[in-house]
């Protein structure tokens, strides 16, 4: 057994430990912070896995902001758990367990008989990575190969927004999401959202950049600028937007719009919907990657802040 | 690069699937950025354009080998990702496109969504055509994570729809509704994934050259299969669908169940007709089938019992829904494989009789519901002549759906029985019937009610404006034509099922239907029945008194399991369940 | 010269473990929120600075040891804040 | 073992972990968060597949990577979509169980239209 095996079996251990915690723990609050270690700990599966990418979305995301989400969500319901009903019975439980075993013995058994010879797409996407001038095999394929996809999946963001937007009171429609956020303005928290966001600004644009041609994207680049919006409005610098604000569903539909726009042009001058002109694939993928990486990051922070509450 | 038979040159009828997907999501984006003021608009816009797009479909395929495929990015799969138009996806689109265009129609005359610029109609009008280019692009996707994506654009836009009104218990429908349906798609999710490692696509039409009948297969499909049926909320599994569907403002609802429910259904037929029609066999089809005719039974027994109209259509829906299933074990052939068939075109019949028919019946129970300010079964008498086309309306569609002719649901009971009498599967013959007759007994049981006279003058609420009445009436007129409509061009009918529409044979039909119907209404419902306001039908109430106990008596218990049934914790064990036999079933099969 | 480098690596990722090694322990042992607190700076400060230096002799370029510094700056900026924020409330709060 | 096989278990264990949670835990955020670690899995099952797929010099397929890309973004507007729900429910109702109070039983006339 070499040093890495070891690694790859202590990880696992670790990670399974934290998810057992997550369900078994009784204190909501306590299963959550497991469950945000859990997230980091399984972006480390995925660096082992060699998929950086992924590692990437899956720390801002699984680690980063959904856990803020469910954290937020615990704090605040903390108070009612003590309300909460009762757990099924004993008898429903070992059923449950028994079940649940079962399914994931069956996916045990189907990962490991997988067939010795692995199908795979990647030299396809290797080889035909010239069609958009960019290195990154998974932009290549979330861009161009498999672009609906990615745009219906922009839909689907838009949509949450909807869905989160639409259970607002009626009498806070058109104003703005979450409790307004009251903090010292020379306290420690207004310092460092004064501080970090021009460094993660940075960050978050370097993160698109470099996704052209290693591990990043507009996903990734797109959750670290939510993250510093969020920070100066936690620090009570800013105020989220009222939701009727004009700019703010500009930037919300901006990049599945552009999406959209570059799509169709490939339909007039290029091979197909969603095809590019060879010349001109980096320049246009990389402007919608950049119209992305603003209506992810408002999406992602408006996502966070929920339901319109007030009109002031 | 694999060569498929898609590699073909694009022709300008290719082209209207990109529009069918396009145009809808074009109308989301620009009614989002324009903002309350302007949805409707667009959505009335988006709308005619989308109408046409799914027509000019319908009208291209017949010209077109009854294919239509185009690749999108001109990537051919497995890399890249194919739409493809058959004869099923365009009747679906066709079918898709009228309802979204009637329910939109009543929607913009209805008063609890037309008033004002506020949240509830920037909301719907978004979801509305957000539901539409989900629909549309299961119904023409080609690759099986491109329906994934699909179908979560669908319950994204299913699940606000519940909730619309904001009240705690709609609330919990909807949270309901989504936590379900997510454990549904993460099924389907790992059932893909296997997909991917055996075979290296996940493209439909190569998938099907690949898949051989392998342990992995089998896993996969049982869970995906699961997934299905758990956002399809067939029986035991519909634990959502009542409350959600029950819920949601009358425009919603008719989306919901006429429309929603049948995105996961037709990925079902997808993937156990074209994916791997050679490895679900002869048990698991059974399996469905049976689920199915649980679900005919104990959803009718249970609508028969519900105090609420909209509560009763509701669990019709969770009834029809049954119905659907019956086409499995039919489209068997000899060696067990699935044939595309006459079963298959059955059963769309009747899901697209059942989307037309439904939505008119949660339009018309939204009518009478705004005019009465209350849908109490027992309170609606007299509403027949204070709102008539309403209640005009609910009877149209509960025809179509109990399957007179001739409807489309008529036609389809027709193509289905011929399926067994073919494979010689009986038992599914008498589920066949006894299904028709138990849509008759609770639609019967509403025009009972609300066709009796009334003791004092009904006073409306609020008159329901013309408009939205009319559009209603439209679709359950659809609905009740649709077995007249060449269906050849576009489904495999290969018997020609002459129209015996003023025949002996179909007046006796009817009549078997609505008495059946009509002796089932009178022995299940618990509540006090209209007859028994005259003397005659005192009478007969009081003979039958006994016979009637112990029916009311079994119903309540029916209604108790389908209580124990709806628990959260019951109902997920009941998903593992499912998922496990339909395992066990398929290796027994291979 | 190769030696060297790794010899440093190994030593200064070493003292890194250990420091997160006592801290994961001080955060276990200690018995009330501030010495966790305490605890956990230290791990962070000093065990990932180790860390970031003996990786140092390691990175390819000065872009990628600029990348490794800035890891550790902005996560020590990030757990000054924090811990800060964590001791006044529980210093509002009076819990201990 | 290979790291395929490791992180393989790993998935499924998580998977069974997160169905079971689904079912026994009674809050509705803890149901939240069984799925979570629910889809986590699955995604991690399309992650062994494009690891086992790594050729022409690339480690992990890039074709599953970019769905569990796509499945991660939905995953995650399913949450906040969820928790605004609960958070929602709470505010109304007080309450943040999946009580299955049949409606079919409740004698009232709740409005509904």
């Amino acid at each position: 057994m070499s040093i890495a095996t070891v690694f790859e079996i202590a990880l696992a251990a670790v990670v399974l430990g934290l998810a057992i915690w997550t369900i078994a723990v009784p204190e909501t609050y306590s299963a959550t912070v497991g469950f945000v270690a859990y997230g980091l700990l399984v972006a480390l599966i995925w660096v082992r896995l060699d998929a950086v990418d992924v590692a990437l979305t899956e720390a801002a995301i699984g680690g980063g902001l959904g856990g803020v989400v469910l954290l937020g969500a615990a704090a605040r319901l903390r108070d009612a758990e003590a309300t909460a009903a009762e757990r099924p019975d004993r008898s429903t439980r070992l059923i449950a367990a028994i079940l649940s075993a079962s399914i994931a013995a069956a996916l045990a058994f189907a990962i490991l008989i997988l067939p010795d010879y692995a199908p795979t797409l990647a030299p396809a996407v290797v080889a035909n990575a010239g069609a958009t001038g960019m290195a990154n095999p998974v932009t290549n394929v979330l861009m161009a190969f498999r672009g609906l996809d990615t745009m219906l999946e922009k839909v689907v963001l838009l949509l949450a927004v909807v869905g989160v937007w639409s259970l607002a009171s009626d009498r806070a429609w058109g104003g703005r999401p979450g409790p307004r956020h009251e903090a010292d303005p020379n306290g420690v928290l207004a310092f460092l959202a004064r501080l970090l966001p021009p460094a993660g600004i940075v960050v978050g644009i370097y993160m698109l950049w470099t996704g052209a041609d290693h591990p990043g994207g507009a996903f990734q680049g797109g959750a670290v600028l939510a993250s510093m919006w969020l920070l100066v409005i936690m620090a009570g610098l800013a105020d989220t937007p009222p939701v009727s604000s004009r700019w703010l569903r500009f930037i919300l539909v901006a990049g599945p719009c552009l999406f959209l726009v570059v799509g169709l042009g490939g339909l007039c001058f290029g091979a197909a919907f969603l095809a590019y002109p060879v010349a001109f694939a980096k320049p246009l993928i990389l402007g919608i990657e950049v119209a992305m990486i603003l209506t992810i990051a408002a999406t992602l922070a408006l996502l966070l802040a929920g339901a319109p509450e007030r009109n002031t | 690069m694999m060569a498929t038979p898609s590699a073909l040159a694009t022709t300008t009828a290719d082209l209207l699937l990109v529009l069918l997907i396009v145009v809808p999501v074009a109308g989301v984006l620009l009614a989002f950025a324009l903002g309350d003021r302007y949805v409707r608009r667009v959505a009335f816009t988006v709308i005619p354009v989308g109408l046409a797009i799914s027509g000019g479909v319908l009208l291209a395929l017949p010209q077109n080998d009854g294919h239509l495929v185009y690749l999108l990015g001109a990537w051919p799969p497995p890399l890249g990702v194919a739409l493809r138009a058959d004869g099923l996806s365009a009747v679906m689109l066709a079918a898709t496109a009228i309802v979204v265009c009637a329910v939109a129609i009543f929607a913009a005359a209805d008063f609890r969504l037309a008033a004002g610029y506020g949240r509830a109609p920037f909301a719907f009008w978004i979801l509305l055509l957000a539901v539409w280019a989900a629909l549309n692009t299961i119904f023409v996707g080609g690759d099986l994570f491109t329906l994934y994506v699909a179908l979560e654009l669908l319950t994204f836009a299913a699940v606000p729809l519940v909730s619309l009104e904001g009240r705690a218990e709609t609330l919990q429908a909807a949270l309901r509704y989504l936590l379900f349906a997510l454990v549904g798609s993460v099924l389907y999710l790992m059932g893909t994934a296997l997909l991917y490692g055996l075979y290296g696509t996940l493209d439909i039409v190569l998938l099907s050259h690949r898949v051989s009948a392998e342990p992995g297969a089998l896993i996969a499909a049982a869970l995906m299969t699961t997934g299905l049926l758990a956002k399809t909320a067939l029986f035991p599994l519909h634990l959502w669908l009542p409350p959600a569907h029950a819920g949601a403002p009358a425009a919603a609802s008719a989306i919901l169940s006429g429309l929603v429910v049948k995105g996961s259904f037709f990925i079902l037929l997808r993937v156990w007709f074209n994916v791997l029609p050679g490895v679900p066999g002869f048990a698991a089809a059974q399996f469905l089938a049976a689920l199915g005719a649980g679900a005919i039974v104990v959803g009718s027994i249970v609508a028969l019992r519900q105090q609420r109209l909209k509560l009763l259509v509701a669990y019709s829906t969770m009834a029809q829904i049954g119905y659907l299933f019956l086409l499995f074990p039919l489209a068997l052939d000899a060696s067990g494989r699935l044939e595309t068939g006459q079963a298959l075109a059955g059963g769309l019949i009747q899901a697209i009789s059942h989307a037309a028919a439904k939505a008119a019946m949660f339009l018309a129970v939204g009518s009478i519901y705004a005019g009465l300010g209350h849908d109490r079964i027992t309170g609606i008498r007299g509403a027949a002549r204070a709102l008539p086309l309403s209640v005009m309306t609910f009877g149209l569609a509960g025809f179509a759906l109990m399957g007179i002719q001739p409807s489309g649901a008529s036609l389809a009971k027709e193509l289905l029985l011929q399926e067994t009498a073919r494979t010689g599967q009986w038992w599914w013959a008498g589920v066949l019937q006894v299904g028709g007759m138990f849509t008759a007994a609770y639609v019967v049981l509403v025009l009972a009610h609300a066709l009796s006279p009334s003791d004092q003058p009904v006073a409306l609420v609020a008159k329901p404006p013309r408009g939205s009445g009319l559009a209603a009436l439209a679709l359950a007129l659809c609905s009740l034509l649709l077995g007249l409509l060449p269906w050849e061009p576009y489904l495999p009918i290969t018997y020609t099922v002459e129209s015996k529409l003023f025949g002996d044979e179909a007046l006796v039909k009817f009549l078997v239907t609505v008495f059946g119907g009509a002796a089932l209404a009178i022995l299940l419902s618990p509540w006090p029945h209209p007859l028994a306001f005259s003397a005659a039908g005192k009478t007969i109430m009081q003979l039958i008194a006994p016979l009637r106990r112990t029916c009311i008596g079994l119903g309540s218990l029916v209604e108790t399991g389908d209580g124990v049934l709806r628990q959260w914790s019951t109902a997920s064990i009941s998903l593992l369940l499912v998922a496990l036999l339909l395992a066990a079933l398929m290796f027994a099969a291979n | 010269m190769n030696l060297a480098r790794d010899i440093m690596t190994i030593a200064c990722v070493s003292t890194g473990a250990f420091f997160f090694l006592a801290g994961t322990v001080g955060l276990l042992r200690f018995p009330d929120t501030l010495t966790r607190l305490h605890a956990l700076t230290k791990a962070d400060n000093l065990g990932l600075g180790f860390v970031v230096l003996g990786l140092l002799p390691q990175a390819e370029g000065l872009r990628d040891g600029l990348k490794l510094i800035s890891i550790w700056m902005f996560a020590l900026l990030a757990g000054a804040t924090v811990s800060q924020l964590i001791a006044r409330a529980v210093r509002r709060s009076g819990a201990r | 073992m290979s790291s395929v096989s490791v992180f393989g278990l790993c998935a499924a264990a998580a998977v069974g972990l997160g169905l079971y949670g689904l079912i026994t835990n009674p809050q509705s955020l803890r149901k939240i968060l069984a799925f979570n670690l629910l889809g986590s899995g699955v995604f991690l099952l399309f992650g062994i597949v494009g690891r086992r797929g790594a050729a022409a010099g690339v480690g992990n397929d890039p074709v599953p990577q970019a769905l569990v890309i796509t499945g991660v973004v939905v995953a995650f507007s399913a949450t906040a979509m969820a928790i605004a729900l609960l958070l929602r429910l709470f505010h109304t109702s007080g309450s943040t169980t999946l009580g299955s109070r049949a409606p079919t039983s409740s004698r009232s006339d709740a409005p509904g239209g």
